[in-house]
């Protein structure tokens, strides 16, 4: 450390009106190397760190549009998926929306929805078809329901049910047996956990189906067609 | 009436369902060493509450003014030195750890200095905690949570205002009153018990507090529960039947910039 | 060291002619029909309807459940008591009805290590660790069970209660609770009443509660403040929901009739360790519980809250005792 | 764009730590309070964490307290041995020529010295016995239920076959038997040698009396006070002058104990040093004192 | 249940209380027999609340009936002491009284001839009671209840010369306090039913004396005899006598009020701050002997009751008697007889030593026997509240117990200790048999010792 | 001032003698909140590591230059720097474990393990000592957590660093990896510990 060379200055001598500041002075000089390190820090790290969070969202995608195993399949056979992110406003939230394309079409939408669980707040990654007809998949991004009970609703199994359900009904868990159409069976001493994942879903996809649809009619690029609006 | 009842589910959220102490675990120090009295306990309950809502005031007012990218003090400064789209880029959120801490520990020390030599009768029954509570975890996890929803939320609407903020620091700190005004009624009770010698003092406390927490999980999903009692009409917002035909026009807006990713 | 004082003493009196004379402080007399076991066999008494009823119903699961906790609870008791070196025993028959009280408030069908996990805790986190009986700040039972509760949410929650073929035909699967929390479904009066219903073994039958709570409440066993301040807090609450709220035909009187609220307040909030001392205190404290068994049954994702209600009215015991403290004669 | 960053960074620190060092400076003055210098000394001595692990309120409310005598100073868990070391220092200079006290249990009756007991149903505790009448024979002797032993945070007293014997190997001298003992036959005597004579008996009725109920009691003869001056009989009972009490010993004085013809006038203290020895121990000064005159005239 | 009195603005009791067994059977129906002279007396300096007495007298000095040996004059509480024989002043001795304290005390050797029983029964009871005050005035009176050194003879004894004297206008009423709650002794239930004539001229000589507007004899509804004695004796007078319901501690003179009156002593005030002043029965009687017949407080009645003796009595005995002697006229012990008490069960003190002399303040002695104080082992406080249930003073005894046992004396102090006047109803009650009483007299001993 | 203890003891007291969580009982939020699994146990006791070695170094070099009225505040800002960096490092290449730690890593910075580290070592003694008195108080710490986190994580979920130790019909008791369970193992283990302690003084 260079500052160990340093003085203090002001002890004895007359005391001015900035001598706290004096006293201080190794505070401020910490301060101020600690600041700019930092930042340093900051600007190195701060791409990488964005690059998680994106990639934990985005590693989803493909899977949730075109389910597990046609996923791993694409992947492994090397082939490749543009997704774009886009913000969209819809009744009176602002959902977080990636459009996935491949080999230029729009493969499908995957759709960031939350909402109030169980226990704390439940985040969801909803997969459409490209013309917002059916669920092609859902995914648990983050939750803290009840370990062992609501914690379930990440399970695979029961997150199945909600694949090639149709867009436009409403889901509605169950506790016996689902079969109508849009019914969900629930988890067995969890049917809150279970309400609240419909709820966010339908909700989310009552708010979008139609900008979605919407947008997925566009033949040209989306993106380009809403800056242009702008 | 939606904001009133945003603030009202914060606050129980805060005061009793993710209590600070017997949830998050913040504030176990204090929790323990200073819940041996009634009184004791409640002047420190008061002092955190009182602490912890200066500090997140000035830590909502730190974060969204400085520290957060695009925030005017920063981009105006910023803009001084490069154009303002770049300015408003200019994130600091890396200091906000060391500016929480550094807002916490001075204005605690001013507060207490204050009080000590204006108002000495109050400093002997609340002032002497205010040191005490610099290193109190609670304070700083009020500011994070603050700024995890100030600036960690996607979307930037879901910010927290100011009276959001004040509302979860304020209960918060309610919710850690309760906690250890209760475990301190419960300690005095347990001078009298015939406790085992190892599991005596801060042992017996943690085994209570376990019990305490347990008894709190009750109210697990009350917050979900009053809010659909207070919003029942969200619910059935929704639309249960396939929508029209005709299309109303595109609402939605793209905000940010696409990002891309190759994925391969 | 007493003991032998008072031995070696006798064995010299023994050899006088006078009569042996001791002395000891006033009052010399006291009212020896009445003691702390008594208390805790009257309480046995009265669960006997309460067991009665859910042996009639349960069959078998009811005896395996109750057989379960007592042997676990007795045991636990034995060996801790043994292990702190503590002179009292199994004999005044608190860890009984502890046991009993812990079996019939769990669900027929919970596996047997439930039962048995629920005793440990119950007699060694919820009992002996805070010295043993007179001690324990929290109802020992209720903190067994609420561990068991969380720790196996899966076979202690609404699943189950719905695994499981009973005597009677009439019982639906779910508890009636559950049945309207999440379905909307409402049991009907008479099934409450009688008990004909799915629930936890103890807890289906209001009429044998009220029985039993009834003999409590005359032996001065138990103190009649506390059911009072919960029923009428409870008759308030669900009677201000019923008019405020949305026409459902779940009345304040299922309310009462449903759940564990009439065994919890009769049986469980009844504890005299874990519950205030003087008689406001002990309205305050039924009231509380009834409060907050409103507050869970209505807001929280349990559709019980009566475990959850008694352990958090425990907590405040000790500041509900500090503060009703009774002005002494002539203050 | 990255210099921009890096600086304003550092400038924001800057300013920051600039103005809070400026308002805490001031304030420091602006709201000076006067206190004991010896708090501001230890509190510099501990380690200002706060943590609360001492019992008190922070670190200031512990050092008021050390400064004003009501806690000890090896309560800091942070500070550890060093810490308390360093307060002892601090707290040090007063304790300086103090000398060291230590309980003396003044009755001497064992169990079989003890004449007229009764069988006592009760709580099994002195205090609660005091009140009993005819517990046992002599009114001022050891009950021996032990509340000076649930009062002994150092192990250091005993019931030993029905009296109170303190273990002077442990002992520190806090009074805490003392304070409890509901007929004040504890007192807290300085110790000017590991052992020091004392007087076991409290029972000031006459000689009489004594006999009829207890086997040792002092019968307040005066054998001891004809043969040396240390001795005087106060209410049919011997004392020592402690402060004229030397550690060496005369031989008048040893006579005194020679002839006490119920053997009361004992050495009490470290068993296996020599009567002489000069003092060594832990010196805690007691907060109060009491004498055999205070012993209550109580059943 | 809660009947208002006729006349009277109390209930007739009061909130909280016990019903232990009365077991008055043993020596009720025993009319009071005199104790021949005892061979000697001791006679403590303290016998009353206040200071003690100094002797007047020295060994080997001969005193006669009724004489003075004993004062203080520089104490404004205390109470002489007068010899109850003819005899010769032995050297002091130390005793100690049942209730712990240990006090020197004066001997005295009974010599010459004695008093035969007819006569010591016809001047202390005997004979024409006058029912009115004529004749003296209110200085005289007084002056006479101290020159005969009474004491309050219900348990307590404080000096009653402090008490019977013009004191303040706020006081109205004298209660008599005929209730004697306490279980097994009869003593005053005989005062009353044997000679309930000097009652009412003790009662009507206080008044005068402290100048009040209304007598009101309070008994409980279980002495029916005695309630007939008084209200014949009391024809023709305007003292009225309020029957009150049998409950422990009915005698308590905070409660009498209570139950009489409606009115509330305040916390450690005097009945004198409810306008009321209480006087025992006995205490009553020996006030209108004093001032009448101008005979000191030399004898007393006394119960001697219980299982353990073998025959029951109500006896006139000469203070300063052995209790050997006592319980030796009495029969002696039977075979079971385990405690011996100075007082009744509830509040009585035990003790061992049968050469304790009898004191002004005992007015019976019981002796239960094993049966009767067969207590379960103490097992731990369940905070049933029972104690709170019964507790006469409104009081949380668990939880005094509880910080008297800890020494928590702040605790003590917060749950008003103080307010506890030893009835025993909470260990009486208590199913745990913990001695509530005893830990908090502890609890109070060590208040006092920190002070 | 009385001797201060040498580099070596200062390592050894950390670990057990004076472990900081058992025996002085301090930085508890993160020792009840991330001990759900052995895992995280274990990253925080490498952040505690890290952050309390760079501290203690820190000081320590400019222990002569401390004022004691400004020390904390210089305590505290050099503590909340190596935090923001461990952070920062958490979230960029250990992304999931970050999220899971939450708000715990940075709690670190009043953990009050490193600010009485610094108080009690760092600013009374040279580098090497403050360095190895951290790394022992770390060990000690992460050797509390280490066993809080096992019994926690075992019986909560059958496994043990994310393998399964126990047989799959365990029931799982969810409670441990809860905060009732955090609170009940901790007191537990901390009454075994002072019943061990207290045995083998005697």
């Amino acid at each position: 450390m260079t500052t160990t060379t340093q003085e203090t200055p002001g002890s004895g001598k007359n005391r001015w009106t900035n001598f706290f500041i004096v006293q201080a002075w190794l505070v401020l000089l910490l301060a101020s190397f600690f600041g700019a390190a930092l930042a340093g820090i900051q600007l190195t790290l701060a791409p990488k760190i964005e690059a998680n969070k994106l990639n934990e969202t985005l590693e989803k995608v493909p899977e949730l549009i075109l389910g597990a195993d046609a996923a791993r399949a694409s992947k492994d056979s090397g082939q490749q998926m543009e997704i774009n992110r886009q913000y969209m406003t819809a009744g009176t939230k602002t959902y977080s929306v990636f459009k996935a394309e491949k080999d230029n079409q729009t493969a499908g939408w995957v759709v960031k929805a939350s909402g109030q669980g169980y226990a704390d707040k439940i985040e969801l990654l909803v997969g459409v078809d490209e013309t917002v007809n059916t669920i092609t998949g859902l995914f648990v991004l983050d939750q803290k329901e009840t370990p062992g009970l609501g914690n379930k609703i990440m399970e695979p199994d029961w997150r199945r049910q909600f694949v090639s359900k149709p867009t436009h009904l409403l889901l509605t868990a169950v506790k016996t047996k689902a079969d109508g159409p849009g019914e969900i069976s629930a988890i067995t001493g969890a049917t809150i956990s279970s309400k609240a994942v419909c709820d966010i879903v339908n909700q989310s996809l009552n708010n979008l189906r139609q900008p979605l649809a919407k947008a997925a009619s566009d033949k040209k690029k989306p993106s380009e067609k809403q800056q242009e609006k702008n | 009436m939606n904001y009133l009842i945003d603030i009202m589910l914060i606050a129980v959220s805060a005061a009793l369902i993710n209590n600070f102490v017997l949830y998050y675990f913040v504030g176990i120090c204090p929790f323990i060493g200073v819940s041996r009295q009634i009184d004791m306990a409640v002047g420190m309950g008061l002092a955190v509450t009182f602490v912890i809502s200066i500090a997140a005031f000035l830590s909502w007012t730190m974060t969204t003014m400085v520290l957060i990218p695009a925030a005017p003090l920063t981009a105006w400064i910023g803009g001084f030195f490069m154009s303002p789209e770049a300015a408003a880029k200019i994130d600091l959120t890396i200091l906000s750890y060391i500016v929480y801490i550094f807002a916490i520990s001075a204005s605690v020390q001013f507060v207490e200095m204050y009080v000590r030599r204006f108002f000495p009768a109050l400093y002997k029954s609340f002032g002497v905690f205010l040191p005490l509570i610099t290193t109190n975890c609670a304070i700083l996890f009020a500011c994070l949570t603050i700024m995890s929803n100030v600036s960690g939320v996607d979307n930037p609407a879901d910010a927290w205002d100011l009276g959001r903020s004040l509302t979860l620091a304020f209960f918060g700190g309610i919710g850690f009153t309760i906690a250890i005004v209760i475990m301190a009624g419960i300690r005095e009770e347990l001078d009298f018990c015939d406790i085992p010698p190892a599991l005596r003092g801060a042992a017996i406390t943690l085994i209570v507090a376990g019990i305490l927490s347990m008894a709190f999980m009750g109210f697990t999903g009350v917050d979900t529960g009053l809010k659909n009692a207070l919003k029942s009409d969200s619910a059935a917002q929704i639309d249960p039947k396939p929508i029209p035909k005709d299309e109303s026009p595109l609402t939605s807006v793209i905000i940010g910039e696409t990002d891309k990713k190759e994925w391969s | 060291m007493s003991e032998t004082t008072s031995e070696k003493q006798s064995a010299n009196d023994a050899t006088r002619d006078v009569p042996v004379i001791q002395v000891g402080h006033s009052p010399h007399i006291a009212n020896v029909s009445f003691t702390s076991r008594r208390m805790m066999i009257d309480v046995l008494i009265a669960l006997l309807p309460v067991a009665a009823m859910s042996i009639y119903i349960f069959q078998l699961y009811a005896v395996k459940q109750m057989a379960i906790c007592l042997a676990a609870c007795l045991l636990t008791e034995a060996v801790f008591v043994k292990m702190r070196n503590h002179s009292f025993s199994l004999t005044d028959c608190s860890a009984a009805v502890t046991a009993v009280i812990l079996g019939l408030s769990l669900p027929a069908t919970a596996p047997w290590y439930v039962g048995v996990i629920a005793s440990v805790v119950a007699i060694g986190i919820g009992k002996v660790i805070f010295g043993g009986i007179g001690m324990n700040l929290f109802n020992p039972a209720m903190v067994g069970r609420a561990f068991v509760m969380i720790a196996f949410a899966g076979v202690m929650a609404a699943s189950g209660y719905e695994s499981m073929h009973t005597g009677i035909d009439a019982i639906t699967q779910a508890t009636p609770l559950n049945a309207f929390k999440q379905m909307g479904i409402s049991t009907s009066l008479k099934d409450l009443f009688f008990g004909f219903t799915n629930g936890s073994l103890g807890e289906t039958s209001a009429l044998a509660c009220l029985i039993g709570g009834a003999y409590l409440c005359i032996r001065r066993t138990a103190s009649w403040e506390i059911p009072a301040g919960l029923i009428a807090v409870v008759l308030i609450m669900g009677g201000l929901a019923d008019i405020m709220g949305n026409a459902s035909d779940w009345t304040v009187i299922h309310h009462l009739f449903s759940g564990s609220l009439l065994f919890g307040a009769f049986f469980i909030a009844t504890d005299p360790v874990s519950s205030p001392i003087t008689a406001k205190g002990k309205f305050i404290f039924g009231a509380g519980i009834g409060f907050f068994i409103m507050i869970l049954r209505f807001f929280s994702g349990y559709p019980e809250g009566v475990m959850f209600a008694v352990l958090l009215m425990n907590a405040v015991t000790p500041l509900i005792n500090r503060w009703t403290i009774p002005k002494v004669m002539g203050e | 764009m990255i210099f921009v960053t890096i600086g304003l960074a550092a400038g924001t620190m800057l300013v920051m730590a600039l103005v809070f060092s400026y308002i805490l400076g001031w304030a420091n003055t602006a709201f000076h309070v006067e206190t004991d210098p010896r708090i501001d000394a230890v509190m510099d001595a501990l380690p200002g964490a706060n943590c609360g692990g001492c019992g008190f309120i922070g670190c200031g409310e512990y050092a008021e307290a050390v400064v004003g005598g009501n806690a000890q100073v090896n309560k800091c868990p942070v500070g550890g041995e060093s810490c308390a070391a360093s307060l002892a220092q601090i707290m040090g200079v007063e304790l300086g020529a103090a000398l060291p006290y230590r309980p003396i249990v003044h009755c001497g009756a064992h169990y079989e010295d003890r004449l007229g007991r009764t069988e006592y149903h009760g709580e099994q505790r002195c205090g609660a016995a005091n009140i009993v009448a005819d517990v046992q024979g002599c009114t001022y002797g050891c009950l021996g239920f032990g509340d000076c032993v649930s009062a002994c945070n150092y192990d250091a007293i005993h019931v030993v076959d029905g009296l109170a014997t303190v273990d002077y190997e442990k002992c520190v001298g806090c009074g805490a038997c003392a304070k409890v003992c509901p007929r004040n036959i504890i007192t807290i005597t300085p110790f000017k040698a590991e052992r020091v004579l004392a007087v076991t008996c409290s029972n000031k009725d006459k000689g009489k009396d004594i006999t009829k109920v207890c086997t040792v009691g002092c019968i307040g003869c005066g054998a001891c006070a004809r043969a040396s001056d240390l001795f005087t009989i106060k209410d049919n009972l011997s004392t020592i002058d402690y402060d004229a009490y030397d550690p060496s010993c005369g031989a008048d004085v040893m006579k005194a104990c020679e002839k006490c013809p119920r053997k009361r006038i004992v050495f009490v203290g470290k068993s296996d040093s020599d009567d002489v020895a000069e003092f060594s121990g832990d010196v805690v000064e007691p907060d109060f004192k009491t004498t055999v005159d205070d012993t209550e005239w109580r059943g | 249940m809660a009947k208002k009195l006729e006349q009277f603005t109390g209930s007739g009791t009061f909130p909280k209380g016990i019903h232990p067994p009365e077991r008055k059977h043993f020596s009720a129906d025993a009319p009071i027999e005199v104790v021949p002279t005892p061979k000697e007396v001791l006679l403590p300096l303290q016998q009353n609340i206040g200071a003690p007495s100094k002797p007047l007298v020295k060994p080997k000095q001969e005193v006669e009936y009724g004489d003075l040996i004993a004062d203080n004059e520089e104490a404004p509480i205390s109470a002489k002491i007068h010899s109850p024989i003819f005899g010769v002043v032995q050297k002091m001795a130390v005793t100690t009284l049942p209730n712990g304290r240990h006090m020197q005390a004066i001997r005295i050797k009974a010599a010459g001839r004695q008093f035969t029983d007819e006569e010591n029964y016809r001047e202390l009871m005997g004979g024409k009671w006058p029912k009115s005050v004529v004749g003296y005035d209110p200085d005289e009176v007084t002056r006479a209840i101290h020159d005969a050194g009474i004491v309050g003879l219900g348990g307590a004894a404080f000096p009653t010369h402090v008490k019977i004297a013009p004191i303040s206008l706020r006081v109205d009423t004298l209660l008599v306090n005929g209730c004697e709650c306490e279980p097994y002794l009869t003593a005053d239930d005989r005062v009353m039913r044997d000679i309930p004539d000097t009652i009412i001229s003790g009662a009507l000589l206080s008044r005068f004396a402290m100048g009040l507007k209304d007598i009101i004899v309070g008994i409980e509804e279980n002495k029916p005899r005695a309630i007939e004695a008084i209200r014949k004796s009391a024809a023709g007078t305007d003292i009225k006598i309020a029957v009150l319901k049998t409950k422990y501690p009915q005698g308590s003179e905070k409660h009498l009020i209570k139950a009489v009156l409606n009115r509330v002593v305040p916390l450690g005030g005097l009945p004198a701050d409810a306008g009321v002043a209480v006087s025992n029965v006995t205490t009553i009687s020996a006030v209108a002997r004093a001032v009448f017949r101008g005979m000191p407080l030399t004898h007393r009645v006394v119960c001697v009751t219980g299982g353990g003796v073998v025959q029951p009595k109500n006896l006139l005995v000469p203070i300063g008697i052995s209790y050997r002697e006592l319980i030796e006229f009495c029969g002696g012990f039977t075979k079971d007889a385990a405690r011996i008490l100075s007082g009744g069960p509830m509040m009585g003190f035990s003790f061992s030593d049968l050469d304790m002399p009898l004191t002004k303040g005992t007015g019976g002695v019981t002796v239960l026997t094993h049966d009767d104080i067969k207590k379960q082992k103490e097992t731990a406080c369940i905070r049933c509240g029972r104690c709170v249930d019964v507790c006469p003073m409104n009081l949380v005894p668990a939880r005094l117990g509880l910080a008297s046992r800890h020494g928590d004396l702040a605790m003590a102090e917060k749950y008003r200790i103080r307010g506890c006047v030893e009835c025993g109803c909470c260990a009486y009650a208590c199913p745990a048999n913990i001695p509530l009483v005893q830990l908090i007299r502890m609890g109070k001993a060590q208040i006092a010792a920190k002070r | 001032m009385a001797d201060q203890p040498t580099a070596f003891e200062r390592f050894t007291q950390g670990i057990l003698p004076e472990n900081p969580v058992y025996r002085q009982l301090l930085g508890l939020c993160p020792v009840l909140a991330v001990t759900n699994s052995v895992q995280g146990a274990m990253t925080m006791a490498g952040a505690v590591l890290f952050v309390l070695l760079c501290a203690n170094v820190i000081i320590s070099l400019i222990r002569d230059l401390l004022k004691p009225h400004l020390r904390i505040v210089i305590f505290t800002l050099t503590i909340a720097t190596f935090v923001t960096i461990v952070d920062r490092f958490l979230a960029a290449y250990m992304y999931q474990m970050s999220k899971n730690l939450g708000p715990y890593i940075p709690l670190i910075i009043v953990n009050c393990i490193i600010i009485c580290r610094c108080e009690v070592c760092a600013s009374k003694q040279s580098v090497f000592t403050a360095a190895s008195d951290a790394v022992g108080q770390s060990l000690g710490f992460a050797l509390a957590l280490a066993s809080i986190a096992s019994v926690r994580e075992i019986l909560g979920t059958g496994m043990f660093f994310g393998f399964r130790v126990l047989p799959e019909m365990w029931p799982d008791w969810v409670i441990m990896v809860l905060p009732p369970g955090a609170f009940l193992t901790f007191g537990l283990l901390l009454g075994a510990v002072n019943w061990v302690a207290a045995r083998k003084k005697g």
